[in-house]
């Protein structure tokens, strides 16, 4: 399969962040999702973090650094005005009683039908005994589930698939993917391609990835 | 009412062998490290971690202390893991775990939460969607293969739902900033996470504080676990630690 | 049947908070139950109110009114040193949890299996859709659960009853009842006759108790 | 992220007849007394005031006035009733529900508290041993008799247990003390009951609170109600009422 270049982490991130409404409260999970935050500087978006935190503020560094501020991935981070603290049983009562306006997370493998796989990799062995974390808890209660990955695995290989070969966070919950080569929105008609990385084709992108794509009528280059 | 004890060996008094201890936290935030070390120097062995969010990755010296002194047989938690796979398989814990020396049960975050609160409410099971469409809905996520179970499943309003049951740990170690005599407690910030629901959950809920003060001190409308779900409240030096060990 | 004098209630209440060890937490109910707080002053007990109160103080008067500070019976009740207070649901989580030591109720009747019916007087009709409150889930969760009320009717009628006619509020949960005229404990084997009225005789009790009491060995008057 | 809103028919708005209400408070306290008096403008009926313990009995003004414009069509609640026997049966909200004009249907207090936490914290059914061994564990209960339904039991650790699901109003009212620009909020002592859990389970809350501040001037470790599940906030007065209506 061909490689291509396409946009790095941190622009996908930009582009996450413009699909993402003022006025909304918002999860950010591991990876490239993190990313987002660095562009919501100025944005009236409130980040909820699942440790029990509402309004996470930026890292923290040096003397701001307090050992009893941290995020979810055990980040320090800090407070701003109008941050809430709460215990973990309210956490998941927001992020499972869909509370949270938007959910983006990354994942490993996404089908055509919004399923996902993201918290397990098999070669970790251990028969699916992993790290689950808060993943299934928010896939399952997000409104607007959107996802932000690399378009294909490190060798190459597609990661948008006809059939998932890791384990499922959940079924049926991606709206949207947003990847280094392409944005796609996930209906039940399929997959549908709504931008591309600047110089590719659509033909370039159905060669990485499984499903079948539809081609959006309006189909634009990805804006940065 | 006074709660308060003045050595470790009377906090940890009664925890026998075979006991199962909740252990408060999430990651390196709210740990209740002194209790563990006093658990440490007590020495039972048999014990089940009931956990949240990993507080022994946080706790990480504690916990390889004791996985040294083979003191774990159960974890139950919904990241037990180191983070990097590399780390990870080279580390004494996950060994153990590899070689079924210690048995990892994980559950989703917010159904672990959920199982704590339903322990200390008195909600005997509940239905979650979360993990609905997962090998969640299928089994125990054990690496004992004999101690999978089957999960009930039911469709509730058009959504695959699993049946969990409450969890109340025999013991719970807690983190808090400050406690009155009478048990009252405050947390601070993140540190707060899993501890107020552990102390809800325990037969013997067991309160490590940085700060003590008379009951009347703290403001009533800014409690976040109230004494009545505390049974023992020791005094601990606030301790700085490396917050990433993951 | 014949008519005993008693205990006024103020003294069944006064009996009951001599049941009370210190370093309870104790929840009182409606009617008699409620008296018991007025024995308590000095004592090391605290009492949890199902609004969302630990350490309920005294009634309030007067200038120390407080429209945001009121028990379950809706009275004006004060704060001491040490009060708390909580939601609704944090309430019910420790009642229906286990975490109140004694709870103290009235009852319309009381059978010998422990067997007890509170909230709902036939005589209101509305076919048992009346005010259940929260007696139920203080019944359900009580680890010790006394009974305080008169040993008749108004019209001179068994309140310890073979069957409840009165639709119950729980089963299998009393512990001990406190009346006018006699303590009883509730056990396996059935009700025990433990303390009477000075100048009654055990027969004078059963009299007036449709089950078979079983007499204590070291029966004696109630210590008041 | 301003929730606050200026005047009480933008706090009300799109509140329709057939809407499910759920009403703050406990007897006297913490009843959002404004919020009514504006459903009561607004002339919406067929209403379900979704109620905790008896909020209606202490705003028993704003209930007749709903009663006398028959703008109720079902009250749930743990305590719907007034206390005196007497009083109810002279009272026309009673005499509406004798007569079956007003549905009426009674749950205990502590089940209704957890159907509305459920509801607010996507758990669609939990098991309650509370109500059995009584009417409860059979059938709903309600004056309706066509609406009664069976209950299902099971038996878990030994206790009977009766199943719930989960209570999510339209909206809910509710009454703070201090709310935030962005719907932080306060309540204060024991007015504080069924409001946090209400303002979780609707699908729009609205908020009348007795003082408004900036962002930032709440301690972040002492708010009750996180802003997230709070749509809309209005200033109101501290009003002084009769706590001993029942």
């Amino acid at each position: 399969m061909k490689k291509f270049e396409g946009l790095p982490r941190e622009i996908i991130a930009l582009r996450v962040s413009r699909e993402i409404k003022d006025n909304s409260y918002v999860n950010l999970g591991i990876g490239i999702p993190t990313l987002v935050s660095n562009w919501l500087e100025g944005r009236d978006i409130i980040l909820q973090s699942e440790i029990g935190m509402l309004k996470t503020g930026p890292i923290a560094e040096g003397e701001f650094i307090d050992q009893d501020l941290i995020n979810a991935s055990c980040q320090a981070v800090t407070e701003v005005p109008g941050s809430v603290y709460f215990d973990i049983c309210e956490s998941f009562g927001m992020i499972r009683g869909g509370h949270v306006d938007i959910t983006v997370m990354g994942a490993f493998q996404v089908n055509a039908a919004g399923d996902f796989a993201s918290w397990y990799n098999p070669s970790r062995g251990l028969e699916g005994v992993g790290n689950v974390g808060g993943s299934m808890d928010l896939a399952v209660g997000a409104k607007i589930l959107l996802i932000a990955m690399e378009h294909v695995t490190n060798d190459g290989k597609p990661k948008i698939v006809r059939e998932l070969t890791y384990p499922a966070t959940a079924k049926k919950k991606v709206s949207k993917i947003f990847t280094d080569l392409a944005v796609i929105d996930v209906v039940p008609e399929g997959l549908v391609l709504k931008e591309i990385y600047p110089g590719l084709t659509p033909e370039d992108i159905q060669s990485i990835t499984e499903p079948v794509l539809i081609i959006a009528p309006d189909i634009k280059e990805i804006e940065i | 009412m006074n709660k308060i004890v003045t050595n470790l060996e009377e906090a940890v008094a009664g925890i026998e062998d075979g006991a199962t201890i909740a252990i408060g936290g999430f990651f390196a935030a709210g740990v209740p490290r002194t209790l563990l070390k006093a658990i440490i120097e007590k020495g039972v062995t048999d014990l089940t971690l009931a956990c949240g969010s990993g507080p022994m990755l946080g706790a990480v010296n504690e916990l390889e202390e004791m996985v040294k002194n083979r003191q774990i047989k159960k974890v139950i938690d919904s990241y037990g893991l180191f983070r990097s796979a590399t780390k990870g398989s080279k580390h004494a814990f996950e060994q153990q775990i590899r070689a079924g020396e210690i048995e990892l049960e994980i559950y989703p975050m917010g159904t672990l939460a959920e199982k704590y609160r339903a322990g200390g409410a008195g909600i005997p099971a509940f239905f979650t969607p979360t993990g609905s469409g997962s090998i969640i809905e299928n089994t125990t996520l054990t690496n004992i293969d004999s101690n999978r179970k089957k999960k009930e499943t039911r469709e509730i309003d058009g959504q695959t739902c699993v049946l969990e049951y409450a969890l109340k740990p025999d013991f719970a170690f807690i983190h808090a900033h400050t406690s009155d005599y009478e048990g009252n407690l405050r947390y601070r910030k993140t540190a707060r996470s899993f501890n107020p629901v552990m102390a809800m959950a325990a037969r013997i809920t067991i309160v490590e504080a940085e700060n003590i003060v008379p009951a009347g001190e703290l403001d009533p409308d800014a409690i976040h676990t109230p004494g009545i779900f505390v049974q023992r409240v020791i005094k601990v030096p606030r301790t700085s630690f490396n917050i990433t060990n993951l």
